[in-house]
């Protein structure tokens, strides 16, 4: 049985190391916060410009000058931290950030990713999605296996426009947690009663 | 040292001209001049280029001066939040240079400290480091970003004192500092304007030397995704 | 997440190595981490390379390890103050990289933002240009230079939480956030660790993410060049 | 009668414009903030990382984490900023400091600058003069005209090696007020009592 949202968030969060920085994406990513082990301790950075990011505000809690990457408000924690947008970018270029959980439209064997831009239809921008997967110690991807067409989002190559060339660490679809290497991707977990063989069915990319 | 004007159309007054490069403060439309882009509308100057990380709603922040089509081109990271944006783009009325967040940061705050270029991994093999220069270091590749210096900075702080040391509040501070400091001009809008003795030297985000105009003024902040949890 | 040494020697076990670079914070003798370099001078490691401002005076700061000769090599930008120092490098004992201060701050920020190299025009024309690539930009010439990455550094703030979110105190605060930035691993010493809530987010000058250890102790803050007026 | 140090400072002084921040280097430009008339206001940077920079302190005021860039112990004024140096040579190289007055040992005609090394004997580094000189809005030298043995410090070419290459705008000796131009050193004044001749006399470098 495929993994729905919330499992695939709780699964991500497994990824996390105590004492660890991380960055959270739009979307499912978002989600693994929820999900953060108890015995340990982990600091989110939101790009816009703090460290130590809480919860959603409760209503009388709103506070418009304090909002996370995806433009929503949230809370301060004890020991957040605010700084500016260089600064924030310093840190995550400077690989000072252990990872970074991020959705994702394609996937390649090789770690490609494309998340930011489908030409003629969709042009959002790439936010700091370009930054984070350049600069920080690990990526990892959270996404499901195909998408509405039923069609792989796992390629051989990435048919959209890449964020960032060999950059993707691990996948945690909604089928399958796989791991990039040199020789192709390589299945490290299967979701409950799925197969070995239809992940590989669904998967476009070749997995070793 | 009196920085300190009436508000803030005689802020602006002699700095505004058509075809100018504008940044702006502001992540969203979180610490965003809204006080300083109403009076660049009222001015009617255009062709207008910003660099600024996004690009307003369609009525609020820099989206005013879309609908007045003073804007040509946009210097951004994100602009999804835009429909008219969106709109002139796709018909060829506004340019685009998009500019990976971190990089936008970098290149003002470049601009603003005399380095006219520097390098960046950020963007390698995308369709971002297209004709730009590549060099490796320590067996890795980077490209070549070049510095944004501005015409004119608008930027947005909580309080200054009148030599426009100023501090910033939570996430808003996010753009304004490299804002500030990558204008040949900056002009700057706060909540307030305190004696400089409130504000202790240790606790200045962004020094006035970086501020030569600043005004005081009523600000709307508007929330753009209000998302709660249950008390 | 509790960053929190007893000592200075406990906070550098397992850091130091001989051969090793490291980046240290202070001015002059201002804002020196003066317990973490006599740790250093207790454990030992040898042929070091120091990324730092000064080289302290012959009894204080660095020049304790200069007295002990565990010292190879200063990338530094002013080295006036220590007698000792100008003994070992004119007979050959110590090398020295000078480093116009303003590029050596610049050097460590960028070894701390992921940035292998940028372009100034500190230095075009003189010695400090000789051997490095020089580039144009709107007509001015400027040179590459790159950045440090230190493998460990050593840092001195005023005030820390557990954390490691670090407040400096007037001009303490010099090279040691830049400082901070570029090591592979960071150990600072603070003159007081104080609970998360007694430091707001808006008040922070160097956020915990670069610090990995962390003391508290009792500093002399040495002042080198006591001068008064008449009151 | 040529000028003292004093006076030296004082006539530098006269260069300084309402509003400006400045950078005053060490010696004879240190006492160029005993003359700042009454009727400008002007914001001293030290450029180990504070603007605002008042006069030295009190024996009571002393305080070790309050220094100037020549490690003398200062003070602060009600609007002083501190900041790091990183940030402190980025508005000096952004330009953001409009003058810079500073010693020197030669200057050519040019406004090629030495004062920072005398190879074999004087080896204790160019601090931030080489960034002053590069980054500044106006570099003004305030120095003697010759030196002890009466040999000119203002040279057709600089026999030390140099701070920068043509960045001096204007030389205050204890002689005269000198500019540099394109085509040589152009006398704007003289002190009580020198010749135009005698300054000529007492420089090498050309003078228009």
């Amino acid at each position: 049985m495929a993994w729905n949202r919330d499992q695939m968030a709780a699964r991500a969060a497994g990824e996390l190391q105590d004492g660890w920085y991380v960055n959270l994406g739009i979307g499912i990513p978002t989600l693994v916060s929820n999900y953060i082990p108890d015995d340990i301790e982990v600091t989110l950075q939101s790009e816009n410009g703090m460290l130590g990011m809480g919860p959603f505000p409760t209503e009388n809690e709103i506070d418009a000058d304090l909002i996370n990457a995806g433009k929503q408000t949230i809370t301060e924690l004890t020991h957040t931290a605010y700084f500016d947008s260089a600064t924030s970018f310093g840190m995550i270029r400077g690989g000072k950030i252990a990872m970074a959980i991020l959705g994702a439209m394609e996937v390649s064997e090789n770690g490609d990713l494309a998340n930011w831009m489908i030409p003629g239809k969709l042009i959002k921008g790439m936010g700091g999605a370009m930054d984070l997967v350049a600069g920080v110690g690990r990526v990892v991807v959270v996404m499901d296996h195909t998408n509405k067409h039923g069609d792989s989002k796992i390629l051989k190559e990435c048919t959209l426009p890449l964020t960032g060339r060999r950059v993707v660490d691990r996948i945690i679809s909604n089928l399958a947690v796989l791991d990039v290497t040199d020789n192709g991707l390589r299945i490290e977990e299967l979701a409950p009663e799925v197969s070995r063989q239809s992940v590989i069915d669904a998967t476009e990319a070749k997995i070793i | 040292m009196n920085k300190v004007f009436s508000d803030a159309s005689s802020a602006l007054d002699g700095l505004l001209f058509d075809g100018m490069m504008i940044a702006a403060g502001g992540f969203g439309l979180c610490g965003i001049p809204e006080l300083l882009l109403q009076a660049i509308k009222e001015n009617g100057a255009k062709k207008l280029t910003f660099a600024s990380n996004n690009a307003g709603v369609d009525d609020f922040g820099i989206g005013i001066l879309l609908q007045t089509r003073q804007v040509d081109k946009m210097i951004s990271s994100y602009v999804g939040e835009n429909a008219e944006f969106m709109r002139q783009y796709l018909s060829g009325e506004l340019s685009l240079e998009f500019t990976p967040q971190g990089t936008l940061a970098e290149r003002m705050r470049a601009g603003g400290c005399g380095i006219p270029a520097f390098y960046t991994q950020t963007g390698v093999g995308t369709v971002i480091a297209e004709g730009k220069e590549h060099k490796d270091f320590d067996g890795r590749t980077y490209i070549m970003e070049n510095a944004i210096v501005a015409d004119l900075s608008i930027v947005k702080a909580w309080k200054a004192d009148p030599t426009g040391n100023a501090i910033f509040r939570k996430t808003a501070r996010n753009f304004n500092p490299p804002a500030a400091m990558c204008g040949k001009v900056c002009v700057m809008e706060v909540e307030q304007i305190v004696d400089p003795d409130e504000l202790s030297g240790d606790s200045i985000h962004l020094p006035g030397i970086y501020v030569h105009r600043l005004i005081q003024g009523e600000h709307e902040k508007r929330i753009e995704q209000r998302t709660v949890r249950n008390a």
